[in-house]
């Protein structure tokens, strides 16, 4: 059981640096970077309850498994929205960050 | 001495995730990011969890490198707007402060959990036989949480569909992705036409054994998502124009089987997403043959991104 | 509670008929999909009817054990009565979005298959597919998969105009509902550490008020309110709400972020212990304050119509909160009418918003913008659009007989009831604010159109009329008989009691 | 259901009905010919069905009650006779097209709250009667669409919407007090007394009534709307529309002595508003603006009778206000009608506008043998004794110098040429609204159960009378003395508010800078997890 404390720690810890850089980086790139180490600290947390969980035959709770499994699946595919968000609003306004800009106007249709 | 071990494990997955954070170009970011995720997967050998590691390499160091690292390239300047964004110290520290405090918050309830652990470990393995599959975490994706599973894989169709949608209008209907050059020559292509036969074949392979072993479709997918993306990228092989009915077939073909075999077991087991005794373990492997194909057609087009060229 | 009950198939039907009909209008496109969905919504009206008359027959809620593996291993649907509610007001809610949407978001002609209205009817099934998801889970990693959905459905919707400057705000509004759902998660990944189970039902006897229950719950409820945009956690919803097209923004507005609520509701009333849970609630509530007074007071400064409208749901999100403390409260009638109160005003709210972006869209449609100081002109060019705009007005005011008055004052009464007078103030000065931006948009609209203007192009009946019967929705909430409304109690858990 | 409670339902339903009938053009294009007829079912009911039994609907939960007490139904009937004989004249006054009938729409949804206010027999339906009359009388008012109008309205609406608020405040309160589920206003008023909140529950309802009829401080918008609004308008506004103020305080404040406390408190602001009317009136040159402020000193008369009824819990204080009211429903709702009507007459015609008109007007300062001298006779038992007394008759004196300096005003506008002649549409439903407002008193004295109006006029002629000569004599010392016209704008008490404004702009100026700052990305996530460690404190620490 001693086992599951360093990553205990280390996932508190990767919430905390996930949380920071999600609010201090200005970069959308290093936003979405942070967004992924947040969610591997909350999924790494899952990987410590299973590994608590372990018994009867099973190395890990098998349940938290799955959920990280899908978890997995369902950040990566929030990953890739961001990133084709970030890449046409680069594409069309050359902007790198999500700050509030003048033009966050509504123009007329 | 596994203590030891764990603990310089942790350290490394810690200081990958700061160099992510704190690089000096988005370059070397991702290039840490991608490391951290191949810490993270040893961290899964190590919490026991193999099929999670499977997933983590396939996905979260794997695919979410590739795009990264393909955004990167395209996501040029910038500097000045991105520092002139950078909140000035008060906000850095207040952000230091409340993000420790969460940080903090976390490792003592971490700490104050019960032990022994509650848990499904026991469940979960004593009924798998049920489902005539021998990977717990098998059972749990296919049988227990079904629904989860289901839902996820609908959730992929969401996002391709998301990332289509941000193409300009003239686009729709064409194809993803920039245009790569063919290469004849080079490691490349070298490495494309060497590994895409041996890829082909461990993804189906993964997928296949993950009834019994660790693997399954996601995993499986994304081995093949992988050697797709990287014929692609070798020039091999292009996009297919997204208004293809091919695609559209694929990308459904898993969740639509998944919600199909759903109503057989409400119409001949014990209900929605139930798995009919005796044609459990047959059905389970279609649905899951479908699911493959649809998670590594998600996937690929994913990272393929939206239509950016006439069919 | 965990086994099936009669009329729990028609759960799965609410369930799998949207995802199935969203996966077959992606497989088939062009205008199959629009004609998938307004069958499929069209059904799910009835569907949503047919279960909210089952779950007030039975006076008890439906369930519906999936796959024949009972919680905590597998995984159920449930409606009670907030669950049936909801459900109905959704599927009202977004069948007459598809009505609205079939002048708006047709396929033009001579082509197979265009971008925005594609992805609009996708989305549209996509979102009931959510919603539904959303409010009939029982298990709370499902519900997270459901959040997911309901994310990757409004950022779409949100997006669907293609205009250059939405990047932006679509990447705010997607990074933080993104860092919402992974707080959400994180609480979950410490609930089943703590309890060994998610569902809801068996997490409601085994929680206690122990660090890690505590912690997970703060921090769900942290990832949900980002979600639902509580201020000051609300950056992200006015240029999100107000870029979209109208039709979009009814949805976002009137529906999506009442998914989240449920789900609050569900962690706050079920999952936790009611001493933290009371403690916790009148924080929340005081947010809920906040936003109503600053969110109406933005309103009233807007410029824009649009914008005007958004702020407009800023506040009334604060509405939804201010049940908390009163339900809280330890009086069990003054907690049957403030849960009746916050239902009620969530789902008039629904419609009643609904109502207004649709005609606020007509209006800016038909003159060529949407500023507030230059409507002269639009009540004459389109008087539906505009008594349609005051109709929701005046359920969001709280005048009766509208469904509005009836939730403001059952919310009122209870905080009387439970001596918590200042609740009382605070939802009585945001209807005076309400007033003054409501008041800013129909005498603009019925002043004579400036000489010079070109008369605007009156816009198609259809859309009008579909505005029209979403506010007089809203206002007839008003006039049912409170006795009918039981419906909602059902399955409520009594203070400190199992459910 | 009961011949007599069908009335009580038609009364209410006759509007509504045509309201609805306008949603086919045919109709709606009919409509401001047929104002006339609504109000008919309600002037049936006030005939003959006061006191019956109330109809309950749904008892179960939400009460839904019909009940017309005595008192309300003699204001019932006065109101849907000025509502007639207004509609009649709003038929010409308005003419035909899309201006007429948006009228008549803002008319019919007014009126079915006027008289809403007087069947209602619950606190929800009572709400939603008083929030259509005091709400939809805002689109009565801007009818001309000038900006004066606009303002009015504008000010209007918002005093509106915070009476609104007092009362809706008020009734919660009311609802908590009774015990059970009931809505009943009768079982609301029993539980008044007994409240713990019985202080500010009386106080709401004050503010939120007092309002609506005029009672100073809150009577500003009152000068403003009324002579704002045409003519017809003008005339049920100042008639009809304030009576759902005064019937809500007759209505809703125990006459038994349970409240002798505020009933005092309501005395010394009643006599506050006689006089400041009056003081307010005089310097008026807009005759519609003089009756306007007229209307704010009769009302003050009101409330100070029922204020000293309930501080010495004086029998028959009901009936005795609600017959000064309706007085002056059928007389200041005519002498509006006049007002249009001056203008356009010429020659001998001009008198039969001015003559009645006169007499009217003498009438409100109490000139022995008019219905006004039987309303002052009414309240006597209230207003008759001591200071207040004469504080009554100094009233009656600023009423009689008041409506003088009216008919002055109105004289004072240009007469027609002598051919002109009013239209019989305008003169007909004046002349009658005018017979009924002399005559009537004497026939409803008696049936009131006032006694004998022959008896009452004769009891004490010189404590009737003096007022009205001093009012004649002040009138004459002060006939030229025109330059004092202008002083005081209508509205007067607005002109303060102005400072008020400035600092809610300033406050939403503030706002709108603070709410930009928190839009910001950094700010926004550090109140993200500002508020999760806030949240997990406060649990942590209910728990520990």
């Amino acid at each position: 059981m001693s086992a599951v404390l360093p990553y205990s720690i280390a996932a508190a810890a990767l919430v905390a640096l996930g949380l920071f850089g999600l609010v201090v980086q200005a970069a959308v790139l290093r936003k979405i970077l942070a967004f992924n180490l947040l969610g591997g600290g909350v999924f790494l947390l899952f990987g410590v309850v299973a590994r608590r969980g372990a018994g009867a035959g099973a190395t890990a709770d098998p349940v938290p498994q799955a959920i990280v499994i899908t978890g997995l699946v369902v950040a990566f595919a929030a990953t890739a929205l961001a990133v084709v968000l970030a890449l046409r609003m680069h594409q069309i306004t050359g902007a790198a960050t999500i700050a509030e800009a003048a033009e966050d106007g509504f123009p007329d249709k | 001495m596994g203590g030891l071990v764990d603990w310089l494990l942790a350290a490394l997955v810690l200081g990958a995730a700061a160099w992510t954070l704190a690089a000096p170009t988005g370059f070397a970011a991702v290039v840490g990011f991608v490391g951290f995720g191949l810490l993270v997967t040893l961290a899964w050998v190590r919490l026991g969890a193999v099929d999670v590691a499977l997933t983590e390499a396939a996905i979260g160091a794997g695919a979410t490198g590739v795009i990264l690292l393909m955004a990167v390239v395209r996501l040029r300047g910038g500097a000045e707007e991105v520092s002139a964004a950078t909140p000035g110290r008060a906000v850095m520290v207040a952000a230091g402060l409340l993000a420790g405090g969460v940080g903090l918050a976390l490792a003592l309830a971490v700490l104050a959990l019960p032990d022994p652990a509650p848990g499904l470990a026991a469940a979960a393995m004593a009924r798998r036989g049920e489902l005539g599959l021998g990977n717990p975490v098998a059972a749990v994706l296919m049988g227990y949480r079904g629904l989860d599973t289901l839902l996820e894989s609908v959730v992929l169709v969401f996002a391709v569909l998301a990332v289509w949608s941000m193409a300009p209008d003239r686009r729709w209907g064409g194809i993803p992705g920039p245009r790569f050059p063919r290469q004849e020559a080079g490691p490349l292509a070298l490495l494309a036409r060497l590994l895409l036969p041996i890829g082909l074949v461990i993804g189906i392979h993964v997928a296949w054994v993950g009834a019994e072993a660790p693997g399954g479709k996601f995993q499986g997918g994304t081995i093949l998502a992988a050697m797709w993306v990287l014929a692609w990228v070798a020039g091999l092989v292009q996009p297919p124009a997204i208004a293809s009915q091919a695609v559209r077939l694929a990308l459904v073909a898993g969740p639509l089987a998944f919600l199909l075999a759903g109503f057989a077991g409400m119409a001949l087991g014990e209900g929605f997403l139930a798995w009919p005794p005796g044609l459990a373990k047959p059905m389970i492997l279609l649905v899951e043959a479908a699911m493959t194909l649809s998670v590594a057609a998600a996937l690929a087009l994913l990272v393929a991104g939206p239509p950016e060229r006439a069919a | 509670m965990s086994g099936t009950t009669p009329g729990g198939w028609l759960l799965v039907l609410a369930l799998a008929l949207p995802v199935g009909g969203m996966l077959l209008a992606f497989a088939l496109g062009g205008r199959t999909a629009e004609r998938i969905a307004l069958g499929v919504l069209g059904l799910g009206t009835v569907l949503a009817g047919m279960i909210a008359a089952e779950v007030y027959a039975a006076g008890a809620p439906l369930a519906y054990r999936l796959g024949g593996w009972a919680p905590p291993l597998g995984l159920r649907l449930q409606a009670d009565g907030l669950a049936a509610a909801m459900l109905l007001t959704a599927a009202l809610v977004l069948l007459a979005v598809a009505l609205f949407g079939r002048a708006a978001q047709a396929t033009p002609p001579g082509v197979q298959e265009a971008r925005a209205p594609f992805t609009f009817w996708t989305f549209l099934l996509a979102l009931a597919a959510s919603l539904a998801a959303a409010f009939l889970g029982g298990d709370l990693f499902n519900l997270f998969v459901a959040l997911e959905m309901l994310t990757f459905a409004a950022l779409s919707l949100a997006c669907l105009d293609g205009r250059p400057s939405q990047f932006r705000s679509e990447l705010r509004y997607l990074f933080f509902a993104l860092i919402g759902s992974v707080l959400y998660l994180l609480g979950t990944a410490l609930l089943y550490g703590a309890h060994g189970t998610l569902d809801i039902a068996l997490l409601a006897e085994r929680a206690g008020a122990d660090l890690p229950t505590l912690l997970a719950a703060a921090l769900m409820t942290a990832g949900l309110l980002a979600k639902m945009a509580l201020f000051p956690l609300h950056l992200w919803l006015p240029p999100a709400h107000a870029g979209a097209p109208p039709a979009a923004s009814a949805l976002l507005s009137g529906l999506v972020v009442k998914a989240a609520f449920v789900l609050l509701l569900r962690l706050w009333i079920w999952v936790l212990p009611p001493v933290p849970a009371g403690a916790g609630a009148p924080l929340l509530a005081g947010l809920g304050a906040a936003a109503i007074l600053v969110g109406s007071l933005i309103a009233l400064r807007q410029e824009r119509l649009k914008l005007l409208v958004a702020y407009s749901t800023v506040a009334q999100i604060g509405y939804l909160f201010l049940m908390l403390p009163l339900v809280l409260a330890g009086d069990p009638e003054a907690a049957a009418r403030a849960w009746l109160g916050g239902i009620l005003q969530a789902a008039s709210h629904a419609f009643a918003k609904a109502a207004m972006f649709l005609s606020a869209g007509l209006v800016a449609g038909a003159l060529g913008h949407d500023r507030v100081a230059e409507l002269g002109g639009a009540g004459r060019a389109m008087p539906m659009a505009v008594i349609a705009f005051g109709l929701a007005g005046l359920s969001l005011m709280g005048i009766p007989p509208s469904g509005g008055f009836t939730a403001k004052w059952l919310l009122l009464t209870a905080a009387l009831g439970t001596g918590q007078w200042w609740w009382a103030a605070v939802i009585l000065g945001g209807g005076l604010l309400t007033g003054g931006y409501v008041y800013r948009v129909l005498a603009g609209s019925l002043t004579a159109p400036p000489a010079a203007a070109p008369r605007p192009e009156p816009p198609a009946q259809g859309p009008e009329r579909v505005a029209l019967a979403l506010a007089l929705v809203s206002v007839a909430l008003g006039l049912v008989p409170l006795a009918s409304f039981g419906l909602v109690q059902i399955g409520r858990p009594i203070l400190g009691g199992a459910p | 259901m009961t011949g007599a409670q069908a009335l009580l339902v038609a009364a209410i339903a006759a509007p509504v009905l045509l309201l609805a009938a306008c949603l086919w053009d045919g109709a709606r294009r009919r409509m401001p010919g047929l104002l006339w007829l609504a109000p008919l079912p309600g002037l049936a009911a006030a005939l003959l069905a006061a006191d019956t039994t109330p109809l309950v609907l749904d008892a179960a939960r939400l009460r839904f009650t019909l009940a017309l007490d005595a008192p309300s139904a003699l204001l019932l009937g006065a109101a849907a006779l000025l509502w007639s004989a207004a509609g009649a004249y709003a038929s010409r006054y308005m003419g035909r097209g899309p201006g007429a009938e948006r009228f008549a729409l803002w008319w019919l949804i007014t009126l079915s709250g006027s008289l809403g206010v007087f069947v209602a027999g619950d606190l929800a339906s009572f709400y939603l009667a008083f929030a259509a009359v005091s709400l939809a009388a805002f689109g009565l008012i801007v009818q001309d669409g000038t900006p004066r109008a606009r303002r009015a309205g504008e000010v209007t609406l918002l005093l509106a919407v915070m009476g609104e608020i007092c009362l809706l405040l008020a009734f919660a309160l009311l609802a908590e007090a009774v015990q059970g589920p009931s809505l009943a206003i009768a079982d609301a008023v029993a539980a008044l007394p007994g409240s713990p909140a019985r202080g500010l529950a009386v106080g709401l309802l004050v503010a939120g009534f007092g309002l609506k009829a005029g009672l100073v401080p809150l009577h500003v918008w009152l000068p403003l709307a009324h002579p704002a609004a045409p003519m017809p308008a003008s005339a049920v506004l100042s008639g009809a529309i304030v009576k759902a103020g005064i019937i809500g305080l007759l209505r809703f404040l125990p006459a038994d002595g349970a409240l002798s406390d505020w009933g005092g408190i309501l005395a010394g602001i009643g006599l506050l508003t006689a006089f400041w009317g009056v003081g307010c009136g005089i310097v008026q040159a807009n005759p519609k603006t003089v009756l306007a402020y007229s209307t704010v000193s009769q009302m003050g008369v009101t409330v100070a009778a029922l204020g000293m009824g309930m501080a010495m819990a004086a029998p028959g204080t009901g009936m005795a206000v609600a017959f000064y009211a309706t007085h002056h429903v059928l007389a200041k709702g005519a002498l509006f009608l006049a007002v249009g009507l001056a203008a356009g007459s010429g020659g001998w015609r001009r008198w039969l506008v001015l003559l009645p008109a006169l007499i009217l007007a003498l009438g409100f300062g109490g000139l022995p043998g008019t219905g006004g001298a039987l309303a002052k006779a009414a309240v006597k038992p209230q207003l008759g004794e001591g200071l207040v007394g004469l504080l009554a008759g100094l009233s009656a004196a600023g009423s009689t110098l008041l409506m003088l300096h009216f008919m002055r005003r109105l004289i004072a506008l240009e007469a027609g040429g002598t051919a002109d002649r009013p239209a019989r549409g305008l003169l007909l439903p004046w002349l009658g609204l005018a017979a009924a407002a002399l005559l009537l008193p004497w026939a409803l004295y008696g049936a009131a159960g006032l006694g004998d109006p022959w008896e009452a006029l004769g009891k004490d002629p010189v404590a009737a009378l003096w007022p009205v000569l001093l009012g004649a004599a002040l009138a004459a010392g002060l006939a030229r003395q025109d330059r004092w016209l202008g002083a005081v704008p209508e509205g007067d008490l607005l002109l303060l508010t102005g400072k008020a404004r400035r600092l809610g702009a300033a406050c939403g100026a503030v706002a709108v800078r603070a709410e930009a700052l928190l839009r910001a990305w950094p700010i926004a996530g550090l109140a993200l997890m500002a508020l999760l460690l806030a949240l997990f404190g406060v649990m942590l620490a209910a728990a520990a």
